[in-house]
C-alpha cells in the first residue's frame, strides 16, 4: 500500500524525526532515530530507483490536488540519481556521527545537533525530488538554516563567523531564487517546473525570462560556490563540526548542482535563451577559472581542512564544467562526478574528522599530520587512496567522471580544456601529496590521544574509501544511471 | 517596571482578551483574514507582554520553557501527522478529502488542524525566541 | 517608506535604525493592504513591525550601541547593487501591464482557486484555502523553518557553555 | 584462461602476507622468495602456450561502457613477465643480504611495496588493451614512490618528488590525452596484430599520437624526460636495480614496443614515428657522454640506462622486422646485464662503502666475484660476445642495415665506442691499478654475492642457449 | 515602458533591493547586516503581491456582491516569505549575539582582525 507513497515518505520521515528527536531531548535516542531514518531513506530511494528504471518518471500529487495547482512530487532518473546519493551519505555519516558529535558537540546541545541533521537532510531530498518552484525555495531555506546552525555548532570561534557570512551569501541567493521564480511565474502563471516549461515556449517577451535566468544562476551560484561565489565555502567546511562537514561537502553543493541541471534542461528553452546568451561560455570560463586558482590555493593552504575545502571548490569546477561542454559525455561525467566527487570527499573529511578526534584540535596545519602513518596506519592509508581518486588515477572513482569530461571536451574539439582539466589533476595531486609526503615521510610530532580512530568512525570511512575505488572499477550503477540522467536532460532539451 | 500597580493591572485585564483574540484570529481565519500564523504570534505578544511587565519568572511560570519547546515540537508533528492520517486513510500524502465521509467537510477538518499545528510551532517558536533573548541578557550582566 | 530606508542606510545610531525598520515595515503593511493583500499586511504587521522589533531590540540590548564608521569605501558595492537592481529593471520592463486582467498568472492557475476554491474547500478565505490545502505542503514546509529556526536559535543560546570554547 | 588471474594475485597476495608479518622478518623474506619462485613457475607454465601460438585472454570486466579491463598474454609480454618474475627471485636474494648488511629501516614497507610493483610490472606485462595497461602503468608509479623515498630524508624525499612529478605529468599531460583520442579514433583499445589505427587515424592525427605516446611514456627515460632516473638514485640499490632492470623502465620501453606494434602497426607506425630514431639517437649519444663524465657510479650507470633505453626505442621505431627482434631481445639482455652491475655497486657500497669510480682501485682483488660479475655485465653493455647485449645489438644492427638507416647504424657504433668509454676504466681500475688504501674487507654478505653471480650467468646464458627469448621475439608481429 | 511606469510598486521594489544589497555589501556592522538582508527580503513583496492586484479587485475573500477577486496565490508565497524571512533573522540574530560574546565585537573589521591575531 505505501509502494505508491515512497515519494513523500522519502521526505518526510527525516521531516518527522527531526521534532521528535526535540521532543525526546535525549542524546542516544537522538542518534538511533538519525541513523534509522537514513538508512531508511536510503532503502527508498533505492526503491525509488527501481521504480523510475522500471517505469519510468514518477509523478505524485500531494493532497491529491492535479499538478499546477497542487503541489507535485517528481522523481525521474535524474532526480533519484541525486536522492541516492544524498540518503547514501546520510547513512554512512549518521552512524559516524555519534562519536564525532560526542566529543565536539555539548551534551546538552547533541540531540539539536541530530535534529538539525534530520532536517537538513529532508531540506535536500525536499529540494531533489519536489516539481514545484517555491516548494523548492522552501525546502532550501530548511536546509539552509540548518545547515548554518550545523556550521555554528563547531567548536572554533571562527565557526560562527563562517556561518554568519554563510548565512549572508546563502540567503542572498536563496532571494536572488526567489526573485528569478517571481518573474518566470508572472510570465507563466504557473509554478509548477514542468507546466511552467510548456508555458515558457510560448512566451515571446524574453527580457523577464532572461532576467529570471540570470538570477536563478546567481543565486544557485551562490549555494553550489560556483567559482567566484565560493568565499563562504572554505571557512564553512573548516570549522563545521567533522561530521556536519562532512555530510555538507558531500552533499550540498552537489543538490545545487541538480538544480542547475534541472532549470537549464528541463525548464528553460533552450532555442530561446541560450541562442541569445553564451551561457556555456560563461559556464565554462567561470569553471575552468575555479578549477585552476582554487587549486592553486588549495597547493599553498596550510590548514588541511582548508585545503580539501578549495580543492572542493575545484572540484564543483569540473562538475559545471561538463554543463557548459553540454554534451552526452560530459554531461555523463558531470553527473558521475557529483556521486564520485561526493563520495571521495566524504570519506576525506569523515577520516580527517576521526584524525581531529585523536589529535584533539579542530583546525589541523598540514604540518600536524606528520607521522600520521604510524600513528593512524589505516586512516592514513584511507586518506590516500581517496586521494589518489581526487587526482583521478585510473582505478579510483575520479578517473571515470574525468575520462567522461575529457571525452565531452575532445567531442566539442575544445583541446584546451582538456589540458586545463589535466592541469588541474596535476595540481591536485600536488596539493594531495603534500599531505600523503608529511604523513608517511615526517617524524611524528605533535600531541596525540593514542589510537586509531574510533571503530564507529573508521567503518564509515573505510566504506566510503572502499566505494571510492569500487566506483573506479564498476560503474554500472555510477555512469549507468548518470548516462540515464543525461539522456533525460538532452531529451528534454529537444 | 515591576511594581507598577496600574501596569499590573492592566496586564491582568488585557491578557485573556489578548488570547481570546488570538483564538478568534486562529478559528476566524477560514473566513476572514488570519490563519494559524498570526494567530501563534498574537497569542506569543500576550504571553511577551505578561512576562515583560510582571518579569521573566513570572513569564516563566506562566508558560514553562520546557513546554514552549514541546509546543515548538507538537505543533510540526501534528501538521505532518494530519499528512500521514491522509496517508493511512487511502488517499495521498496531506489529502483532506479522505478525513471524512463528506469531503468538503475533510478540507475543512484538514484545515482546521493544519492551522491549529501553524499556530503552536509559531506561538512556541517566538516565546522561545523571546525567552532566549531574554534570558541570555540577564547573563550578559552576570558574566 | 523610501525615506525611512534611505535613513537607515545612512543612521549610525542602531537603535534609530531599529525603530525606523518597524516604521518600515508599517508602512509596508498599509502598501501591502491597499494592494488587497489583507492577511499578508497582517502578518507583516505582526512579523515585521512586531516580532522582528522585539528580536532586534533584544539583540540589540545584548550586543549594544552604535555602528563604528565604515573603513572600506560604498562605491563598489554600490555599483554591485545598482547593477542588480538594473538587471531587475531590465527584466520588469518585459512584464505584463499592472493590473491586467488578461496577464497569466490571472489567466492560467489562479481561476481555479478563486472560482471552485470556496466549493471544493468550504473556506471562503482563498488565501486560507490555497495556504492550507492546495499548497498545503508549502506550509508544512514553512512551519518547519519556523521550527528550524527556533530550534537553531536554542542550540546556538543554551546557556550552558560548550565543552571546547 | 584465470592462471593469468592467478600469476596477477601471487604478487598483490604477498604484498599483503608480508605486510601482516612485519613482526617476524624470516617469514617475511620467506614469503617474498616463495612466492617470487610461485611467479616465475606459474609464468612458465604459461609460455608453453604461447610458444605453441596459443595466446590466453581473460576479460576481467567492463569498467566503462565499451572500455574494458582485459588481460591478454603475447610473446612480448611473456617474455617481460618472465624477466620480472625472474629477476624478482634473484633480487629478492640480493636484498636479504643489502638490506640486513646496511640494516634499512622500514624493511617490511620495502618488500611490501616490492612485491606491489611486481604485481603492477606483471599487469603491465599482461595488459590486453591500452586502459588496463595505463591502469597498472599509473599504479607501478604509486607503489615504487615510497620505494624510491625509502629513507625518507630530505634527499630521499625531493628526489622521490621530482620522479613522481615528472612520471605523472608525463603520463597525465600525454599519455592519457592518447588513449583517449585513440579510443575516439578507433573506436577500440584493443592491442591487435596489425594495429587499430591503420586507416582510422589521419597522417597528422597519427603523427600528433606518435608525439604524444613516445613522451607519454615516461618510464621510457627519452631527453628530455629522462631526469627522474637519475633523481630516483636515491634509493637504495635493490631498488635501483627494480627500477632499472626488472620492472620501471622495462615497463617503459615494453609499453612503446606494444604501442608501436600493437597499435600503431609496421605500416602506419613507420611513418608516424619516422622522426622517433632521431630522438632516440641522440638520447644514446648524449646519455652516455654524461656517463662518461660521471664519477659517482651509480649515476654512471644511471645514464647508461638510459642511453642502453633508447637502443629498444630506436630498433623499435625502424621497425624492420628483425630490428625488432633486437628491440625485443633487447629488454631482456639490458636487464639481465644491468641488474648485474646495480647489483656489483650495491655489494661494493655494502662491504667498502665506496660509491665514486675514483675510489675504486685495487678493489677487484678484494672482491673478485663481484668485479668479475661487473666485467660480464658491462660486457653485455658494450654488446661484445659472450654476453647477451651482443645478441640483441647483432639483431638491431641486422634490422637497421636491412632497412638501410644509417642513421641508426652510426648511432650504435658511436655509442658502443662509448659504452666501453666509461666502463672498461672501472673493470681496469679495479684490477690493475694500485690499491689507494690499506682497509681489510672481503666479499659483501653470501646472499649478495650469490645473486650477482647468478645474474651475471644469466647474463652469459642468454648468449649461449638464446632460442627461448629468441622464439618469443620473432612471435612478436 | 508604459507597462512599466504603471505602478510604483516596482520602482520599490528595486529601489529596495538596491538599498537592502548596498547596507549588506557596505556597513561593517553586522546587526546592520542583517537589517540589509532583511530588506532585501521584504522587496520580493512587492515584486509578488502587486501584480496580483486587479483594479477593482477585491481581497481574495468569496463574498456575495463581489466578482472580481486579487490572486491569491502570490500572497500565500509572500506569508510564506515572511515567514521564512523571520526564521533567517531570528537565526541571524542568534549568531549575532553569540559573535559579540565570544569576540566582543559585532564589526567586521575587528573580528577579522582578531582572527587572523590568533592564526599567526
Amino acid at each position: 500500500m505505501m509502494a505508491e507513497h515512497l515519494p513523500i515518505l522519502q521526505v518526510v520521515l527525516p521531516l518527522a524525526v527531526a521534532p521528535l528527536i526535540v521532543l525526546a531531548r535525549d542524546r542516544g535516542f537522538a542518534w538511533v532515530a538519525t541513523t534509522v531514518v537514513s538508512y531508511g531513506c536510503l532503502a527508498i530511494a533505492i526503491a525509488l530507483a527501481v521504480q523510475v528504471a522500471a517505469s519510468g518518471t514518477i509523478s505524485y500529487a500531494i493532497g491529491s490536488w492535479p499538478a499546477p495547482w497542487g503541489i507535485e512530487y517528481r522523481v525521474d532518473a535524474l532526480s533519484v540519481f541525486v536522492l541516492v546519493l544524498v540518503s547514501l551519505t546520510a547513512s554512512l555519516v549518521a552512524p559516524y556521527a555519534q562519536r564525532s558529535i560526542a566529543a565536539e558537540v555539548a551534551d546538552d546541545r547533541a540531540y539539536l545537533m541530530y535534529a538539525m541533521y534530520c532536517l537538513c537532510l529532508a531540506g535536500l531530498l525536499g529540494i531533489t525530488i519536489t516539481g514545484d518552484a517555491f516548494n523548492l525555495f522552501v525546502f532550501l531555506e530548511i536546509s539552509s538554516l540548518s545547515t548554518y546552525v550545523l556550521i555554528a555548532l563547531g567548536r572554533n570561534r571562527k565557526a560562527l563567523v563562517a556561518a554568519y557570512q554563510y548565512m549572508l551569501m546563502g540567503t542572498v541567493g536563496a532571494t536572488f531564487y526567489v526573485i528569478g521564480v517571481g518573474l518566470l511565474y508572472l510570465m507563466t502563471g504557473t509554478l509548477n517546473l514542468a507546466d511552467m516549461a510548456a508555458r515558457l515556449r510560448e512566451v515571446d517577451e524574453l527580457r523577464p525570462v532572461l532576467a529570471a535566468l540570470a538570477f536563478i544562476t546567481v543565486g544557485i551560484g551562490l549555494k553550489l560556490a560556483l567559482f567566484p561565489l565560493h568565499q563562504w565555502l572554505p571557512n564553512a567546511y573548516a570549522y563545521a563540526p567533522s561530521m556536519a562537514t562532512a555530510f555538507i561537502a558531500a552533499t550540498a553543493t552537489k543538490v545545487s548542482v541538480y538544480v542547475v541541471l534541472r532549470y537549464y534542461f528541463m525548464v528553460f528553452d533552450p532555442a530561446q535563451l541560450f541562442a541569445h546568451l553564451p551561457t556555456r561560455e560563461v559556464f565554462i570560463a567561470l569553471s575552468v577559472a575555479g578549477m585552476l586558482v582554487a587549486s592553486l590555493v588549495a597547493l599553498f593552504e596550510s590548514d588541511v581542512k582548508r585545503l580539501f575545502a578549495y580543492s572542493s571548490v575545484a572540484q564543483i569546477g569540473y562538475i559545471t564544467l561538463g554543463i557548459g561542454l553540454d554534451n552526452q559525455a560530459s554531461l555523463t561525467g558531470s553527473i558521475t562526478h557529483l556521486l564520485n566527487h561526493g563520495v571521495t570527499k566524504g570519506a576525506i573529511f569523515v577520516l580527517l574528522g576521526g584524525v581531529a578526534l585523536r589529535y584533539g584540535t579542530q583546525s589541523m596545519s598540514v604540518a600536524n599530520l606528520a607521522g600520521l602513518a604510524r600513528r593512524m596506519p589505516l586512516t592514513a592509508f584511507g586518506l590516500v587512496i581517496a586521494g589518489l581518486s581526487l587526482i583521478g588515477i585510473p582505478g579510483t572513482a575520479g578517473f571515470v567522471s574525468k575520462w567522461y569530461l575529457i571525452m565531452g571536451a575532445l567531442e566539442q574539439g575544445l583541446w584546451w580544456v582538456v589540458g586545463v582539466i589535466l592541469a588541474a589533476s596535476l595540481i591536485a595531486a600536488a596539493y594531495v601529496w603534500r599531505v600523503v609526503e608529511v604523513a608517511y615521510l615526517c617524524p611524528a610530532r605533535g600531541e596525540w590521544r593514542g589510537g586509531e580512530a574510533p571503530i564507529g568512525m573508521l567503518t564509515a570511512a573505510l566504506a566510503m574509501v572502499i566505494l571510492c575505488v569500487y566506483f573506479g572499477f564498476d560503474t554500472t550503477f555510477s555512469v549507468g544511471g548518470a548516462r540515464e540522467a543525461a539522456d533525460l536532460l538532452l531529451r528534454a532539451q529537444k | 517596571m515591576k511594581d507598577d500597580i496600574i501596569l499590573r493591572v492592566i496586564a491582568k485585564l488585557v491578557m485573556p482578551f489578548m488570547l481570546l483574540f488570538a483564538l478568534y484570529v486562529q478559528f476566524h481565519g477560514d473566513l476572514g483574514p488570519g490563519g494559524g500564523f498570526q494567530a501563534g504570534v498574537i497569542a506569543a505578544a500576550a504571553i511577551v507582554f505578561y512576562a515583560i511587565i510582571f518579569g521573566l519568572p513570572a513569564g516563566r511560570k506562566l508558560a514553562p520553557e520546557w513546554l514552549v519547546e514541546k509546543i515548538l515540537a507538537v505543533g510540526v508533528l501534528l501538521y505532518a501527522g494530519v499528512g500521514i492520517a491522509g496517508l493511512f486513510l487511502g488517499g495521498t500524502y496531506l489529502d483532506y478529502f479522505v478525513l471524512d465521509a463528506d469531503p468538503v467537510h475533510g478540507q475543512h477538518r484538514g484545515i482546521f488542524w493544519v492551522e491549529v499545528g501553524v499556530a503552536l510551532t509559531v506561538s512556541g517558536t517566538m516565546l522561545k525566541l523571546f525567552y532566549m533573548f531574554a534570558g541570555r541578557g540577564r547573563d550578559g550582566e552576570e558574566l | 517608506m523610501a525615506v525611512a530606508v534611505v535613513a537607515m542606510a545612512t543612521q549610525r545610531n542602531l537603535f534609530g535604525v531599529v525603530v525606523l525598520f518597524s516604521i518600515y515595515s508599517f508602512l509596508m503593511a498599509t502598501v501591502l493592504f491597499a494592494l488587497d493583500a489583507v492577511d499578508v499586511a497582517m502578518t507583516e504587521a505582526a512579523v515585521g513591525a512586531g516580532v522582528s522589533t522585539v528580536l532586534l531590540l533584544g539583540a540589540l540590548y545584548l550586543t549594544g550601541g552604535t555602528e563604528a564608521k565604515p573603513l572600506h569605501r560604498p562605491l563598489i558595492p554600490l555599483a554591485l547593487a545598482i547593477a542588480v537592481g538594473a538587471l531587475l529593471a531590465y527584466g520588469m520592463l518585459g512584464l505584463p501591464a499592472f493590473s491586467d486582467p488578461e496577464a497569466p498568472i490571472h489567466a492560467h492557475v489562479a481561476p481555479r482557486y478563486l472560482g471552485e476554491g470556496l466549493k471544493e474547500t468550504g473556506v471562503p478565505n482563498i488565501v486560507t484555502a490555497v495556504l492550507a490545502s492546495y499548497r498545503g505542503y508549502d506550509t508544512l514546509g514553512e512551519t518547519v523553518v519556523i521550527f528550524t529556526g527556533g530550534a537553531g536559535v536554542i542550540a546556538l543560546l543554551r546557556r550552558r557553555r560548550r565543552n571546547g570554547s | 584462461m584465470t592462471a593469468l588471474l592467478y600469476a596477477l594475485l601471487v604478487p598483490a597476495v604477498a604484498a599483503l602476507l608480508i605486510a601482516a608479518s612485519h613482526r617476524r622478518p624470516n617469514l617475511r623474506e620467506a614469503v617474498t622468495l616463495a612466492s617470487a619462485a610461485l611467479l616465475f613457475a606459474l609464468v612458465l607454465a604459461l609460455s608453453r602456450d604461447v610458444l605453441d601460438g596459443r595466446y590466453p585472454a581473460l576479460v576481467l570486466g567492463e569498467i566503462m561502457p565499451g572500455l574494458e579491463l582485459k588481460l591478454e598474454l603475447e610473446p612480448l609480454g611473456l617474455l617481460f613477465a618472465l624477466v620480472a618474475s625472474g629477476l624478482w627471485l634473484v633480487s629478492g636474494i640480493y636484498s636479504i643480504g643489502y638490506m640486513r648488511g646496511n640494516d634499512e629501516a622500514h624493511q617490511t614497507r620495502f618488500y611490501a611495496c616490492f612485491a606491489a610493483a611486481i604485481c603492477a610490472a606483471i599487469g603491465v606485462a599482461f595488459a590486453g588493451n591500452l586502459l588496463t595497461l595505463y591502469l597498472f602503468y599509473e599504479a607501478l608509479t604509486f607503489v615504487t614512490y615510497p620505494l624510491v623515498a625509502h629513507h625518507g630524508d630530505d634527499k630521499a624525499r625531493s628526489g622521490a618528488r621530482t620522479y613522481l612529478a615528472l612520471l605523472l605529468l608525463s603520463s597525465m599531460l600525454f599519455l592519457l590525452p592518447a588513449i583517449t583520442i585513440t579510443w575516439l579514433v578507433a573506436d577500440t583499445i584493443d592491442f591487435t596484430v596489425g594495429g587499430i589505427l591503420n586507416g582510422k587515424a589521419s597522417t597528422g592525427t597519427a603523427l600528433a599520437l606518435a608525439f604524444l605516446y613516445a613522451f607519454g611514456i615516461g618510464k621510457a627515460a627519452l631527453m628530455p624526460i629522462h631526469r627522474w632516473l637519475p633523481a630516483a638514485m636515491v634509493a637504495p640499490t635493490p631498488v635501483s636495480a627494480l627500477l632499472h632492470a626488472v620492472a620501471v623502465v622495462k615497463a617503459g620501453v615494453f609499453s612503446i614496443v606494444k604501442v608501436l606494434v600493437y597499435v600503431f602497426g609496421v605500416e602506419l607506425g613507420a611513418q608516424a614515428f619516422a622522426w622517433l630514431p632521431w630522438v632516440a639517437g641522440f638520447t644514446i649519444i648524449a646519455a652516455s657522454i654524461v656517463a662518461l663524465r660521471a664519477d659517482n657510479l651509480k649515476r654512471r650507470l644511471a645514464y647508461s640506462t638510459v642511453s642502453q633505453l633508447s637502443y629498444v626505442v630506436l630498433a623499435a621505431a625502424i621497425l624492420a622486422p628483425l630490428s625488432i627482434v633486437g628491440a625485443v631481445l633487447h629488454i631482456a639482455a639490458h636487464a639481465f646485464g644491468k641488474i648485474t652491475l646495480f647489483f656489483a655497486a650495491g655489494a661494493i657500497y655494502t662491504a667498502a662503502h665506496k660509491t665514486e669510480v675514483s675510489q675504486l682501485d685495487g678493489l677487484g682483488r678484494r672482491m673478485p666475484w663481484t668485479f668479475a660479475a661487473f666485467g660480464i655485465g658491462a660486457l653485455s653493455m658494450i654488446g661484445l660476445p659472450p654476453a647477451a647485449g651482443f645478441v640483441s645489438k647483432w639483431f638491431m644492427v641486422i634490422g637497421a642495415l636491412e632497412a638501410q638507416h644509417w642513421l641508426a647504424l652510426g648511432v650504435i657504433a658511436a655509442s658502443t665506442l662509448l659504452n666501453a668509454g666509461y666502463f672498461v676504466p672501472v673493470v681496469y681500475r679495479a684490477f690493475l691499478a694500485p690499491a689507494r688504501d690499506t682497509a681489510m674487507h672481503g666479499e659483501a654478505p653470501w646472499t649478495m654475492v650469490v645473486a650477482l653471480v647468478a645474474t651475471a650467468g644469466l647474463t652469459l646464458s642468454m648468449f649461449f642457449l638464446a632460442d627461448l627469448p629468441l622464439g618469443l621475439a620473432e612471435r612478436v608481429r | 515602458m508604459s507597462a512599466f511606469a504603471g505602478h510604483y510598486a516596482y520602482w520599490i521594489t528595486i529601489f529596495l533591493m538596491v538599498a537592502g544589497m548596498y547596507i549588506l555589501i557596505a556597513r561593517g556592522n553586522l546587526l546592520k547586516k542583517l537589517i540589509g538582508l532583511a530588506l532585501l527580503q521584504t522587496s520580493v513583496y512587492l515584486l509578488y503581491i502587486a501584480p496580483a492586484k486587479l483594479i477593482g479587485g477585491s481581497a481574495p475573500i468569496i463574498a456575495g456582491g463581489f466578482s472580481t477577486y486579487s490572486n491569491p496565490l502570490p500572497h500565500v508565497l509572500i506569508l510564506t516569505a515572511i515567514v521564512v524571512g523571520v526564521a533567517t533573522l531570528a537565526l541571524g540574530l542568534a549568531l549575532v549575539v553569540r559573535i559579540r560574546e565570544t569576540y566582543g565585537s559585532i564589526e567586521e573589521d575587528e573580528i577579522l582582525a582578531l582572527d587572523s591575531a590568533d592564526d599567526g
